[in-house]
C-alpha cells in the first residue's frame, strides 16, 4: 500500500524509446489503468515498476522508498509487487495448485493454511477441481486464470497486471474484473492494470492513463477522458471518436456554438476557447440519425448484435477529414454510399495548445 | 599368383614398419598389409575373426610363446618344418615347426638414479629401504608381464613367497610396462620390473633410470613369428619366416635396439652381450594361466 | 494390420509426416547402433553361435565380479553427482550471471575433453607428487613412495567426475538459453530471492538438460577404462571395465565370450541409468510455453570476483596443469629428464611432423572420421529426435534406451562387436568393409549416436510443435520443413551434439585400436603406439598438436559461427 | 474453395471429449466464426480442419475430398489451408519478412514478385518498415500481426484463425476486421474464424456457430443468433441476454403477449409457442428504463464510456434468477439497492423443446 511515482522515466532498448520521459503518480491504494496500442511501452512501464528493469533515467519511487533512480535499483523480489505476466509465465514443472501455491511457500505460510487459500483462489477463477492439472493441459484461457489466481494469493501491495483478461471470454472477463474491483475494494492495494481495451479500463479504473510511442498523452478519470478529452489522438483513440473541424461562432460557460457547412450546434468547450476555427471532438453517443440535419454518405454498415454501428462521411468536408460514427439499434444494412442525415446533440471543442 | 601377405604384429609401430619395408626390398613382387597393436589387443582381434570363421592372417608375429602354444594346441597353426633355424638354441622355436622366437625382450629390473641403493637381484627389492617403491606390469593387463609371473613362479627359489613379501612391502602394479617405466623415470616410485628396450633406449636420449639383468636371471618373451594353418597365401607366409630367421632379419632387430635372438649377431649399444635366463615351462605356464593370475589379484588386489 | 492402423497406434507416424523417410531412418539407427551390441550380447550367451549359459554363469558366480559391479557403481555415482556440481555451479555462473569473460571462460570449460583423462590423471599426480618442479621448489614435495591420494576410489570418481563435468556444463547451458525470462521473473515477483529462484524454478525447468547431462555423464563414467586403468590398478580397485580387459588379456578362446558376458552388465547398468532418466523426464512436463526472450543476467555484485576466482581455479586444474604437463614433457628429449634450457629440444614436433608420415595420415584420418560421424549422426539424429519427440513414436521411444549401449560399453568391446558383425563381405554388395576406414567409422556412429542425439532430444523438447504445423500450413512438404524450419529450430542443439561428437571422436583410441589397419590409423591409435613404444615424449607432441588443432577449429567455428542461429556455438552466449 | 463438411466428428485426450460429435457445414465462400467460451473446444475443431489432429470418429469432407475419416487422413501441407495460431506460431530464425515470404517461397513464386507480395501484406497489418527485425524483438501484439500476414499472404482455399485479433488494440483490430471482410470478399475463400469475442464474430461473419463443452449449440445469421436464440444458454452467452420465466397469456403471428408479476408486454416467438409458462430471452436493447413499468432494484452500475451499464434485479422475481442488464447513455452512478422501472419493448420466447 504505497503512493507509486514515476519521475521523467526514460527507458530505451536500442534505439527503440520505449518509455520516453514518462511522469506518471499512482496514488495510495488507486486503481490506474493503462492504457494504449500494441508497441506503445505498456509492459515496459510495468516491467519498470516490477524492477525487472533498470531505468536509463528518472526515478521510481513508491512511498517512502526509492525503487529505481540513477543509484538504487531495489530488485524485485524486495518490491512486494504482484505481476501477472501476458504470456502467462505459469512453470510447467508444477501442477496448478503448486503454481498458485508457491508465493504462500515462499512466504513461510503453513501448510493447511496454504491449501485453504489455494483453494479459495483457484475457486475465485473459476478453476476448483483442476488444482492436479498441469498447465499445459489448460487451454489458453485457462493458463491466464491460473496466473491470476497465483497473484491474488499473495496479497501484494501493489499489483501489476499485463493484459490479464486478453484471452478470456467475455463472461469471464466481465466477472473477472468485478473480481478486480471487489480485491482492490478489500485490499486497497495500489494496482496498475495494463489494457488495450479502453471498455476495460473505462469498467474498472479510477484514472487511466493513456499512452502513445513510448509517451503519456492524458491521465483522467474515465469520464473526463471521454466527455473532454485533451489531445486529438486521445479525442479519436477513446470511443472511437472523431475530430472535425469546425467554426466556432459564440461561447460562454463551457458552452459554445459551432457552426459546420450551414449546420449549427451547441457544443461543450474548455475556458480558454476562442470563436474561429476549430477541432471538435463528437462521439457515437452524441450525433442522432434523422430526416434533417448534416448530410452525410454512409462509408460502412456493421452488425454488431442488437445493434448496427454506422460509419459516415460528412459529405461537405473533404475526403481526408475523420469519418463519423454512430449506432443504431436492431440490424440495418445501408449500402455504402446512400445519403443520411445527422444532428448533433453534444461535442466537445479540443483545447487550444493541443491544437 | 598370390603375392599379398598379410601380417598381423605386436612390433612396435616404427619397428614394424622397418621390417615390412625390408622384407619387401629382399622379396620383390610380394605386397603386405600389415596391422600393429599390443598383443592383447591384437589377439582379441585375432579371437574375434576366428569367431566369425574369417581368420584374415598369414603371419603372426607377437610377444610370447605362451600365446602361440595356446594357438598351437587349438591347430590354429601350420607347421613349417623345413624353416631355418640353425643357430637358434632349441628352447627358443617350437619343435613341431609352428613357431619361431626373433628376438629376445627381457623383463629385468629398472631403478631410478636418485634410487637409495643400486638394486643387484629380485631379492634386494624386499628391502626396507625400497618400501612404497616398487612397481610392476600386472600381469592381469599385460601379456609380458604374465611371462614373467610365471617365470617368477615356476622358480623354486622366488615362487609365490616373492610375490607375497613383495606386496607386504608396497609394491603397487601398473596396467603396463610403459606406466611402470614413466613411474621410475619421473621418480614416483624408484624400482620396478620392466622389459629391458624401454629404459635402454630412453637412458641413451637422457632419461635418469638404469636396466639391470638381476643375479637370479631375467624372464624374456622372444617375440616368436607363426603361419596360420588357414593362411591364404603360405608360400608367401614361409618367405617372411625365412627374412625374420635370417640374419639379415636379427640384424635389423639389433639395429632397432633388440637382442636377436640368434647367436653371433651383434647385440645393439646398451645391451649386455648375453642375457641370462629362467627357464619357462610353457605347456604348464598355459594350464595354470587362469589359477595363476587369480593368486595374483588376491595378493595384489583388483 | 493395415499401415493406416500401425500407424494410428503410433509405431509409423500418421501419413504425410515422412513416412518413406521413416523406414530408412529406422533401419540406420538399428544397424549402426544396436546390431554390434546385440551381435556381442549374443556372444556372450552362445559363445560360438552355441546357446549356452555356462560362461555367464561361471563370470556371475566369481566374487571379482561382484566387487568390480559396486566399485563401478560407486565410482560412477559418485563421479555423475561430481560431473553435476561442478557443471552445474559452471553452467548456472556462465547461463545466468553477468560474469566477465563468459565466452572465455565456456571456451577454456570445453578444451578439457579434448585431453585423454589417463594425460589429467598423470599430470596431477605428478603435480602433487614427489617429483613435483612446483612442490620441490617449494620444498614440500613428499618422499617418493609416499602412498598418492590419488589411487584410489575416490581420485577415480574425482578425475571422471572432472572429465565429465562439461557434460553437464553445456547441457545446461543450451537449456538455459530456451528458458523465458518471464518464467525467472513470476518467481521473483513472488519474493523468492536467487537462492529460492534457482532451487525451485530454474533448476527443476532445467530437469529435462541436467538429467541429460547427467545420464550422460554416467553411461560415460561407468563405460571409462583410462582413468580407472591409471588409478585403480596401482591401488587394486578393479571396476567392470578393468575387469573386462583382464579377461581379454588372458590367454584361450573363451576371451572374447567372458567379456561379453561382463559387457552384459556394463549394459544392464547403462541402461538403469538412462531408464531413470526416462523415468523422471516422463513423470513432469517440462515444455516452456511462449518464447525465449532476452536472455537473464543476474548481478553478482560485489561477490563477483569469488565466483570468477572460482571458474578460474578450476580451469587452471583441469586445463592448465595437465597442458602444461604435457607440452613439458614435449619438449624433453626423453622421459624423466628435467626440463631445462639446456634440455628443451624441439625434436619431438620435428620428428613427428616430418619423419613420421603416419601422424600426419592420422590427423586427415581422424578429420575426416570425427567430421564425417558428427555431420552424419546430426543428420540422423534430427529426424530421430523429431519422430521421437513431436510424433510420439512409439517403436523409436522403445529403443531410445538402447541406442545408449554403445556408448556404455568399453570401446573394445564394441569393435569386437563390429569385427563380429562386418567381418564377412557385406549381404548385398558384397564387398567388405572390415580393414578398410569405413568400419571404423560405422564403430564410431554407433559409439557416439547416443552422445549426438542427447542435445536434439532436448531441443526438440523445448520447441513448440506449432513451429512445424505453421510450416505445414504454408504447404511445406516434409523434406522442405525439415530443412526450412525444423534444422534450424533444433541447430543450435544438433551443433552441440556434433560438437560433442566431433570432440569425442577425434582423438578416439578404444574403438580404433582393434579396428584400424595400415594406412586407416587414427589420431588416438599413432598416440597410443608413440606410448607404447616407449616414446611418451612424441605422443605428447602429438597430443599438443591435437589440442591446438582443435583450439584452432572452434575460433574457425566461432568466425564462422557469428552468421549461426544463436546458441549454435556452445562458447557463444 | 470448398464447402467444408464435419460429420459427427469426435475428438478424445484421454479421458477429456474435447469435440463431442459435432455437424457442422461451412459453405462454399462463406466466413463462419465458431464463437464459445474458453476451453469449449474451438481450437480442437480448428486443428482438426487444419489436418494436425487425425479424428476418433465421423468425418471431414471439403468439396469432393475426404480430408480425414475413420481410413483417411490428408496431411496437412496438401490441404492449401491457411492457419493464424493463436500462439503465433512465428519461427524465431527468421525476420519478420522472410517469415512472410515462406509460404511464397514454399510455392516458388519468384523473387522479385515475393517482395512485392510481402511488402503489401506487411502493410495491411501496420508493420511496413519492421520486416527486419526478429519476432522476438517484437510486442506480443506486433508478433501477432506478423502471424497474420503470414496467413494473408499465401491466398489459401481455406483460412482459418484461431482467435487472430485476440492481441490488438481495438482500432487496429477494427481495421484488422475490415481487412479480413475484403480479403473475404475478394478471394471468396471458404473462412473459419475462431473467437471468444461475440461482437467480432457478429460483425465479420456470415453465420455464427455457438458452441460449449465440446459440443455445437447454434449455428445461425449474426442478426438471428442475436434476435431469436434456440437454446437458454445461447440466449444468455450471445448479447449477455437474460432468461426469465413469463407466462404467456395468448399469441399469434409469432407474436405474443406475456404477462410479469402484473406487467403486460408484447414479445416475438417460434410457431410452436403456446400459452402458460414459458422461458423469455431479454436483451438490454429491448428493454428501456421509464417512470413506469415492471420494479427492478439496482444490482451494480458500470461506466463504459459514453454509457453506463446496469445489471438489474426484478423484485417480484427470486433471488436465484437471472438479472437483466441495460445500457443508459451518459455516466449515471446509481447504488446498489436503488429501485428503478423498466419498460419492455421486446422479447423473445424461447423454443419450447430448448426448455
Ligand atoms: N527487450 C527488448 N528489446 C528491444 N526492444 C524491445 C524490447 N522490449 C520491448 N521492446 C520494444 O519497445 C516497444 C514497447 O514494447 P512493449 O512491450 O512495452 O509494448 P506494449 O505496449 O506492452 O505492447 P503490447 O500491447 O503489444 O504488449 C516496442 O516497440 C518493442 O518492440
Ligand atoms: N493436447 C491436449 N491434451 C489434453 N487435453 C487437451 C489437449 N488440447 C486440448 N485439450 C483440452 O480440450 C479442451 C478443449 O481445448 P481447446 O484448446 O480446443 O479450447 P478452446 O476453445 O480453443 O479454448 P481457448 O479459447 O481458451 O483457447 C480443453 O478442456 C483442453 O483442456
Ligand atoms: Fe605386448
Ligand atoms: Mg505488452
Ligand atoms: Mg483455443
Amino acid at each position: 500500500m504505497a503512493e507509486v511515482v514515476l519521475k521523467d522515466v526514460v527507458k530505451t532498448y536500442g534505439e527503440t524509446v520505449a518509455v520516453d520521459s514518462v511522469s506518471l503518480t499512482v496514488k495510495n491504494g488507486e486503481l490506474l489503468a493503462l492504457l494504449g496500442a500494441s508497441g506503445c511501452g505498456k509492459t515496459t512501464i510495468l516491467r519498470i515498476l516490477a524492477g525487472f528493469e533498470e531505468i536509463d533515467s528518472g526515478s521510481v519511487c513508491a512511498g517512502e522508498k526509492v525503487f529505481s533512480s540513477g543509484s538504487v535499483h531495489v530488485s524485485a523480489e524486495n518490491r512486494n509487487v504482484g505481476v501477472v505476466f501476458q504470456s502467462y509465465a505459469l512453470w510447467p514443472h508444477m501442477t496448478v495448485a503448486e503454481n498458485v501455491e508457491y508465493p504462500l511457500k515462499v512466504d513461510g505460510i503453513k501448510n493447511g493454511n496454504r491449501k485453504l487459500r489455494v483453494d479459495e483462489a483457484l475457486e475465485t477463477v473459476g478453476l476448483s477441481g483442476r488444482g492436479e492439472c498441469r498447465p499445459a493441459e489448460l487451454s489458453g484461457g485457462q493458463r491466464q486464470r491460473v496466473a491470476l489466481a497465483r497473484c491474488l494469493v499473495m496479497k501484494p501491495d501493489v499489483v501489476l497486471l499485463d493484459e490479464p483478461l486478453a484471452n478470456l471470454d467475455v463472461h469471464l472477463r466481465e466477472s473477472m474484473l468485478h473480481e478486480f474491483k471487489e480485491f482492490h475494494a478489500q485490499t486497497e492495494a495500489t494496482m496498475v492494470f495494463v489494457t488495450h481495451d479502453q471498455s476495460e479500463a473505462m469498467a474498472i479504473a479510477d484514472r487511466i492513463a493513456v499512452m502513445d510511442s513510448g509517451r503519456l498523452l492524458q491521465v483522467s478519470s474515465p469520464c473526463e477522458l471521454y466527455e473532454c478529452p485533451a489531445t486529438v489522438q486521445v479525442a479519436r483513440f477513446i470511443g472511437r471518436g472523431s475530430v472535425i473541424p469546425v467554426n466556432v461562432t459564440a461561447c460562454a460557460d463551457g458552452k459554445c456554438e459551432i457552426e459546420l457547412e450551414g449546420y449549427h450546434a451547441k457544443v461543450r468547450c474548455p475556458a480558454d476557447t476562442a470563436t474561429g476555427e476549430c477541432l471538435c471532438a463528437f462521439k457515437g453517443e452524441w450525433l442522432n440519425l434523422d430526416n434533417d440535419g448534416l448530410r452525410c454518405s454512409v462509408v460502412r454498415s456493421v452488425y454488431r448484435g442488437g445493434q448496427t454501428a454506422l460509419e459516415l462521411r460528412i459529405c461537405s468536408l473533404p475526403d481526408n477529414c475523420d469519418v463519423v460514427r454512430l449506432n443504431i439499434s436492431g440490424y440495418k444494412k445501408m449500402s455504402p454510399g446512400e445519403t443520411v442525415c445527422v444532428t448533433i446533440a453534444d461535442g466537445w471543442i479540443l483545447p487550444l495548445h493541443s491544437q | 599368383g598370390n603375392s599379398k601377405i598379410v601380417v598381423y604384429t605386436s612390433q612396435l609401430e616404427q619397428d614394424a614398419q622397418q621390417t615390412v619395408e625390408a622384407f619387401k626390398k629382399a622379396n620383390p613382387g610380394i605386397d603386405v598389409e600389415w596391422t600393429r597393436t599390443g598383443t592383447s589387443a591384437l589377439m582379441n582381434k585375432l579371437r574375434a575373426e576366428f569367431t566369425a570363421e574369417a581368420p584374415r592372417p598369414d603371419v603372426l608375429l607377437i610377444a610370447d610363446m605362451v600365446t602361440m602354444e595356446g594357438l598351437k594346441k587349438e591347430g590354429r597353426l601350420l607347421a613349417y618344418k623345413n624353416a631355418p633355424v640353425k643357430g637358434y638354441d632349441k628352447e627358443l622355436y617350437d619343435k613341431d615347426g609352428n613357431y619361431f622366437s626373433t628376438k629376445i625382450i627381457s623383463t629385468g629390473i629398472v631403478y631410478n638414479e636418485k634410487a637409495p641403493f643400486k638394486p643387484k637381484s629380485i631379492k634386494d627389492l624386499l628391502r626396507s629401504e625400497a618400501k612404497n617403491l616398487v612397481i610392476m606390469p600386472s600381469p592381469l593387463y599385460s601379456g609380458a608381464a604374465a611371462i614373467h609371473m610365471h617365470t617368477i613362479t615356476q622358480n623354486p627359489d622366488l615362487g609365490w613367497k616373492l610375490y607375497e613379501r613383495l606386496a607386504a612391502n608396497g609394491a603397487v602394479t601398473s596396467k603396463g610396462n610403459g606406466g611402470t617405466f614413466k613411474a621410475v623415470a619421473s621418480g614416483e616410485k624408484l624400482y620396478g620390473f620392466v622389459i629391458d628396450y624401454l629404459p635402454i633406449r630412453n637412458k641413451l636420449k637422457g632419461s635418469p633410470v638404469t636396466f639391470i639383468i638381476p643375479e637370479e636371471g631375467a624372464s624374456a618373451v622372444t617375440e616368436p613369428v607363426a603361419i596360420l594353418s588357414t593362411a591364404n597365401n603360405p608360400e608367401g607366409a614361409k618367405k617372411f619366416v625365412d627374412f625374420l630367421l635370417s640374419d639379415k632379419g636379427q640384424n635389423l632387430a639389433s639395429k632397432q635396439g633388440f637382442m636377436p635372438a640368434k647367436k653371433g649377431i651383434t647385440p645393439p649399444e646398451g645391451f649386455p652381450e648375453k642375457i641370462k635366463l629362467m627357464p619357462l615351462d610353457t605347456g604348464k605356464a598355459l594350464a595354470n594361466d587362469k589359477n595363476s593370475k587369480k593368486k595374483f589379484a588376491k595378493v595384489f588386489g583388483g | 494390420m493395415k499401415l493406416s492402423s500401425i500407424a494410428r497406434s503410433g509405431i509409423i507416424p500418421a501419413r504425410g509426416n515422412g513416412l518413406s523417410l521413416f523406414i530408412p531412418v529406422i533401419l540406420a539407427v538399428c544397424i549402426l547402433s544396436l546390431m554390434p551390441t546385440v551381435r556381442l550380447l549374443i556372444e556372450g550367451v552362445a559363445p560360438d553361435g552355441v546357446w549356452g549359459l555356462g560362461i555367464l554363469r561361471e563370470i556371475i558366480g566369481e566374487q571379482s565380479t561382484w566387487t568390480a559391479l559396486k566399485h563401478t557403481m560407486f565410482v560412477g555415482l559418485s563421479a555423475t553427482l561430481l560431473a553435476t556440481f561442478v557443471g552445474c555451479a559452471m553452467g548456472l555462473l556462465i547461463g545466468l550471471t553477468d560474469i566477465r569473460l563468459r565466452k572465455t571462460l565456456t571456451f577454456c570449460f570445453m578444451v578439457p575433453m579434448m585431453i585423454p583423462p589417463q594425460i589429467t590423471a598423470l599430470s596431477w599426480i605428478q603435480l602433487f607428487g614427489p617429483s613435483s618442479a612446483l612442490l620441490n621448489m617449494l620444498g614440500i614435495a613428499p618422499a617418493p613412495g609416499t602412498p598418492h591420494p590419488m589411487y584410489s576410489a575416490w581420485g577415480i570418481a574425482l578425475l571422471l567426475g572432472i572429465q565429465q563435468a562439461p557434460l553437464v556444463f553445456l547441457s545446461l547451458k543450451s537449456g538455459l538459453a530456451a528458458m523465458p525470462r518471464e518464467m525467472v521473473e513470476a518467481a521473483r515477483t513472488c519474493g523468492a530471492g536467487k537462492t529460492r529462484v534457482l532451487l525451485d524454478i530454474v533448476l527443476p525447468l532445467m530437469t529435462p538438460a541436467l538429467t541429460v547431462g547427467m545420464a550422460l555423464a554416467f553411461v560415460s563414467c561407468i563405460g571409462n577404462f583410462g582413468i580407472p586403468a591409471m588409478l585403480g590398478i596401482p591401488a587394486g580397485y578393479t571396476v567392470l571395465t578393468t575387469l573386462i580387459y583382464q579377461k581379454l588379456a588372458n590367454f584361450g578362446p573363451d576371451v572374447i565370450a567372458e567379456a561379453a558376458s561382463l559387457s552384459i552388465l556394463v549394459s544392464l547398468l547403462a541402461l538403469f541409468g538412462v531408464l531413470l532418466q526416462s523415468y523422471v523426464l516422463s513423470r513432469k512436463d517440462f515444455r516452456l510455453v511462449g518464447a525465449p526472450s532476452e536472455s537473464l543476467k543476474y548481478k553478482l555484485g560485489k561477490k563477483k570476483w569469488i565466483a570468477e576466482s572460482g571458474c578460474w581455479i578450476v580451469i587452471i586444474l583441469i586445463l592448465v596443469v595437465p597442458v602444461a604437463a604435457l607440452f613439458i614433457s614435449s619438449l624433453i628429449p626423453s622421459y624423466g629428464v628435467v626440463l631445462s634450457a639446456k634440455t628443451m629440444t624441439f625434436a619431438n614436433y620435428i620428428s613427428v611432423l616430418f619423419k613420421h608420415d603416419a601422424t600426419i595420415r592420422a590427423f586427415i584420418n581422424s578429420f575426416a572420421l570425427a567430421g564425417g560421424a558428427s555431420l552424419i549422426l546430426c543428420l540422423i539424429g534430427i529426424p530421430v529426435g523429431y519422430f521421437m519427440v513431436w510424433q510420439r513414436n512409439s517403436l523409436l521411444r522403445f529403443l531410445s534406451p538402447l541406442i545408449e549401449l554403445p556408448y556404455a560399453l568399453p570401446g573394445v568391446v564394441l569393435s569386437i562387436g563390429c569385427i563380429l558383425l562386418f567381418i564377412k563381405p557385406l549381404p548385398v554388395i558384397g564387398i567388405s568393409i572390415y580393414g578398410t576406414i569405413w568400419i571404423i567409422l560405422i564403430a564410431y556412429l554407433a559409439r557416439f549416436l547416443a552422445m549426438g542425439l542427447r542435445p536434439i532430444v532436448g531441443g526438440f523438447l523445448q520447441t513448440d510443435v506449432a513451429m512445424e504445423e505453421a510450416a505445414r500450413m504454408c504447404g511445406a512438404g516434409f523434406a522442405r520443413r525439415m530443412y526450412d524450419i525444423v534444422l534450424p529450430l533444433i541447430m543450435p542443439a544438433a551443433a552441440t551434439g556434433g560438437l560433442f561428437v566431433f570432440l569425442a571422436a577425434f582423438n578416439e583410441l578404444t574403438v580404433s585400436v582393434l579396428l584400424w589397419s595400415s594406412g586407416s590409423e587414427t589420431l588416438g591409435v599413432v598416440i597410443y603406439n608413440m606410448d607404447d613404444s616407449g616414446n611418451s615424449v612424441l605422443s605428447s607432441s602429438v597430443s599438443i598438436l591435437v589440442i591446438l588443432a582443435v583450439i584452432a577449429l572452434m575460433l574457425v567455428l566461432s568466425a564462422i559461427g557469428r552468421k549461426a542461429p544463436k546458441g549454435s556455438i556452445p562458447w557463444q552466449c
